[in-house]
């Protein structure tokens, strides 16, 4: 079952963890199950914290409403800290840092966000920090900038010749050129036009979890188990050094 | 039995009825006869309500149809009618379309409904058809069959809106002949028809329409014979 | 153009989830949005045209927007509001069932109508009260001639719920999208789910016509 | 509930801008969608049946699958075979013209086929060839009568065009769904966005009313 | 004129016209009886092939119709055919209803089409209705314009398909008097009717259709007075 009311951590209670699996590597259906980065840290940090968990894949805008509603105790999708987001909901510690990145075909003229201005058409998926970013460098709602449902179909935009460009987390396009090394795309990043983002697990505003999952993932990065997640779906370590505390 | 008094319809603008006024005794059989749209079945769809009054009175055995207080469904159960277009109900079997009004409006218990009406249609000649559906029949077996569903309701009037005028010529006959036999029991009958032969055999006064109005009535070969009103003579120079 | 066989017998254990999922929401929304249309066809049918005219406007709006705008709207604002969270696939039932009833009830309205009029006034001179013919004279008529027109709404609804795949039902077009997304490939997903809703609708055509003429010869 | 008016206002142009693209693609579709309709109708009626079979495959198989998967197989692989590059609105057209073509070749078809079989017989008794009599006689008749359906379709066009929004074509849905994902309100841009198509529809089925009254008066 | 040799025409398996041999002399008007569904409208149909033959022959002027060679557009000008339905185009005026089939099949120039019209129509009494729809018109009148139509191909025979059954009975004499004058200035017809006095006074020769053969044929006088077969015989009881 899923519990109606939040904050109570009492041990024996499954907590419901929504999720929008529509973004690997983080969280995917592979053959209809959710699987991914976020969510194998999601299980260890519950394992360490000792709670129960049940994750349910709801989709992207519905996860916002779960939480609102505190019909669900947690969101995890990649979502990214900001201040818009935190004057409805709270979040944990930043568990990880991502930038948006640029998917071009390896032949493109594209070398740095400023080039996307260069009348390109660029491919994100609504609603999502990619969008904001190129939103950022083109103008809200410009023509250029095409909105999908999600990455898949963007990256599937691009690769059908509609796009110029895939703007998206780096990890969700490092991941794709990793798995598809025949269609010939580049990442290519610029820390100057794309500020950094932080991940953080969603939560109710005055959830009580909160203490809980923070000493959990402080215990997870500072034992290793975080790492070793991490390098299993990234195939590299992470620089720990960059993710601030709060 | 029928009393009819400065009856009036309207449809819209269009009156259809203007001021008619006649009297049907029992056991009279009268028939009306007139050009298209002269209002002839407009008045007989009044007699049973089917078409609201919109002035005048209707008096069916002394009971007025435009009193609000009066139930027009009892007032039906006393009236028949039988339409050009037969309207049987094509869903059920000839004795099911005849036992059906009985059992629901006269709550006649299924057995005595069903004895009835296959004796309905041994008058009407039809007894083997009991079992067929309305679709299998001829035009002259489906009147009949709807003659014989009217008479279920044992009414003491009956109204026939041209009942032979959709039929092939050689069933013409044979519903007229149901219909002479009804008018010989004594029914009270209301009949609308182009067919003349039934009118000067059977009818006991022929009224002529036209325009909304009745413009003559007599017996059918004073009618016929001697029509006084020009109207009539120019119609029954075409028709006869 | 090369086929990947590989992709396609590892999904087709979904696309057969898919399958069931689609044709369960068919049929739920189906069976719902016939007994709503059939309020909603009497409803519009009341002289009264006052009491008529809410029946009439839910036809109108039902009818005149995308159900593409009704699935989102319901699943994001209308299931929350009842069930406190969203539920894609109750989502995707309600909006059908709702779109459905709205053409239902045209079917239902139109299967009285086309009822020859002369039907209603045997059935009245006969002595019988309006209940009475409605039940007994017209609508098992009606009902007869409403099965085409249903059986081609049921056809629709197949196809329609499809859109489903929007709000994330795992029906048949979600796994398509699923596989799309999976290995970027167009036509074997795509193209896979064409053919299966082919033969949905297909089949259920073949059993209406069935249908059809075992109730004609009857 | 609260509405927020100042993201509405702020919205306003884009949902201008998205109505006339909307209003563009029912447009362009139904034209090419009726001319290409009136050739499947001609090659469905052929005696021949083997001609005939191609276009009756056409039919069954746009009347048969989801518009969601045609737009998505057109848009990521069929265009782009010919274009070599994606292109949504183009997308969007031919997908919204060749699905409506299979519904515009059964209007066409059944307007000539209910057009009573005593015209054409009066026609060739009279000496007139196929031709001749179905040119001067059965068509300038069975147009009339396809005007409502033919109505009827582009209403439906009008809603269907929404699914664009899937393939980023910017008309009236997409910027529904755009103002849903920056501010993560619901009810104003699909509300918003319903009411709008419920007005497109509305007019044109009054002009629809208007136009039929005028052709049945002449 | 006409001549037909052991015409058989079937319907999938049913066998609808079964051997029927008949002559039509020049001038002569024949007049077709018999019950419903005895195959009269499918013989009449035969002679200009609006339905195909399947066996025997049917000869116009000497032309075999069922010669594959034969240009049935060439025979079907000459031959008129008017239907119980009227079958005039609803979206022409009455003069172009009738203009058009000499405009576009024998390239007559609109002027001498019109004027032909406008003759035809004055011959029929509804000079007045040139410009009228159909829908405007009575049925009566409808069916004097689907002769003028038939007549403007300027056809050597008339054949005519129960031409006043649908017809109310006031409008069934206009309609009977054109086609007496047409007899009278010597049109060769063929006509299907059930109006037994147009038989009696402008047939030349009846013939009565039963089953799908031709039973009896004779004078109207004599097969009215003295039907030889016992069909004839039950069929005449039923609708004189
Ligand atoms: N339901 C109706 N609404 C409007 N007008 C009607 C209606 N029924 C009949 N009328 C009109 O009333 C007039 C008389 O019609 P009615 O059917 O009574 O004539 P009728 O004498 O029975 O003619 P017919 O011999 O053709 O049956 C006609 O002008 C007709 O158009
Ligand atoms: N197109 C058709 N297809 C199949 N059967 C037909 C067709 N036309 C006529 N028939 C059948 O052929 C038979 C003769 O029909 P036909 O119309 O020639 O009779 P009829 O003598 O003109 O009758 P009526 O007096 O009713 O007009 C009937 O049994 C009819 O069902
Ligand atoms: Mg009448
Ligand atoms: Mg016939």
């Amino acid at each position: 079952g899923t519990s109606k009311t939040t904050g109570g951590s009492s041990d024996d209670k499954t907590l419901k963890v929504v999720t929008d699996a529509a973004y690997a590597p983080f969280e995917y259906l592979d053959k209809g199950k959710v699987v991914g980065f976020d969510v194998d840290f999601m299980n260890a940090v519950a394992k360490e914290a000792g709670l129960k968990i049940k994750i349910e894949n709801v989709g992207w805008d519905p996860l916002f409403v779960e939480l609102d509603k505190k019909t669900a105790d947690i969101g995890m999708s990649a979502i990214t800290i900001n201040d818009e987001r935190k004057q409805s909901y709270d979040f944990t510690r930043p568990y990880f840092l991502s930038t948006n990145k640029i998917l071009v075909p390896k032949d493109s003229d594209i070398k740095s966000g400023a080039d996307l201005k260069n009348n390109k058409t660029i491919a994100v998926q609504n609603a999502t920090t990619g969008q904001e970013a190129v939103e950022g460098l083109l103008g809200k709602n410009n023509e250029k900038i095409k909105k999908f449902e999600n990455n898949n179909l963007a990256i599937q935009e691009m690769k059908s010749g509609g796009a110029d460009a895939v703007v998206a987390d780096n990890t969700v396009i490092e991941q794709y050129v990793l798995n598809n090394p025949k269609d010939n795309f580049v990442v290519i990043e610029d820390s100057t036009a794309f500020a950094q983002e932080f991940y953080g697990l969603m939560l109710p505003k005055g959830s009580k979890l909160k203490a809980d999952l923070d000493k959990a993932i402080n215990t997870l990065m500072e034992n290793g188990e975080y790492a070793k997640i991490y390098k299993k779906w990234f195939k590299v370590d992470p620089d720990l050094s960059k993710l601030p505390k709060e | 039995m029928i009393k009819v008094e400065k009856l009036k319809k309207s449809f819209g603008s269009n009156e259809v009825l203007k001021d008619i006024n006649v009297t049907v005794k029992p056991q009279e059989v009268v028939v009306v006869i007139g050009p298209s749209g002269s209002g002839k079945s407009t008045f007989l769809r009044c007699l049973n309500m089917l078409e609201s009054i919109t002035g005048g009175h209707v008096y069916i055995e002394g009971i007025d149809l435009t009193d609000k207080k009066t139930d027009i469904n009892k007032v039906r159960i006393e009236v028949g009618m039988v339409f050009q277009q037969f309207n049987l109900f094509p869903h059920k079997t000839v004795i099911e379309n005849i036992m059906l009004a009985p059992m629901k409006v006269r709550n006649v218990p299924a057995e005595k409904a069903k004895a009835k009406g296959l004796e309905l249609l041994r008058k009407v000649g039809l007894e083997d058809k009991a079992e067929a559906y309305p679709d299998s029949l001829s035009g002259g077996q489906k009147q009949r069959v709807a003659i014989a569903r009217a008479l279920a309701m044992e009414p003491k009037i009956m109204l026939f809106d041209e009942p032979t005028s959709a039929l092939d010529p050689e069933m013409v006959g044979e519903v007229l002949e149901v219909m002479k036999q009804l008018a010989k029991e004594g029914m009270t009958m209301v009949v609308v028809t182009h067919e003349m032969g039934f009118a000067k055999e059977v009818g006991d006064r022929v009224i002529f329409m036209d325009g909304g109005v009745v413009v003559e009535e007599n017996v059918p070969k004073e009618l016929f014979e001697n029509p006084k009103e020009d109207r009539t003579k120019s119609f029954l120079s075409k028709v006869l | 153009m090369d086929i990947r066989w590989d992709i396609l017998a590892e999904y087709a254990p979904f696309f057969l989830k898919g399958t069931l999922l689609t044709i369960g929401l068919s049929i739920a929304s189906i069976l719902i949005g016939t007994i709503l249309g059939l309020f909603i066809g009497l409803g519009k049918l009341m002289r009264n045209k006052l009491l008529a005219l809410p029946f009439s406007v839910y036809v109108t709006c039902f009818r005149g927007t995308p159900l593409l705008v009704q699935i989102l709207l319901i699943h994001f604002a209308v299931v929350p509001l009842f069930l406190g969270e969203t539920n894609a696939i109750a989502a995707a039932i309600v909006t059908l069932s709702l779109n459905a009833a709205a053409y239902i009830a045209e079917i239902f309205r139109a299967g009285i109508q086309s009822i020859d009029r002369g039907q209603m006034e045997a059935a009245r001179s006969l002595g019988m009260n309006h209940v009475q013919a409605m039940r007994h004279v017209i609508l098992p008529q009606a009902v007869k001639r409403m099965i085409p027109p249903l059986g081609n709404e049921f056809v629709v609804l197949i196809k329609e719920s499809s859109l489903a795949s929007i709000v994330a039902a795992p029906e048949l077009m979600y796994w398509g999208k699923a596989m799309q997304g999976q290995y970027f490939r167009v036509w074997e997903p795509y193209v896979t789910a064409a053919i299966i809703y082919l033969v949905l609708t297909l089949s259920l055509s073949f059993l209406l016509t069935r249908l059809e003429r075992r109730l004609a010869t009857e």
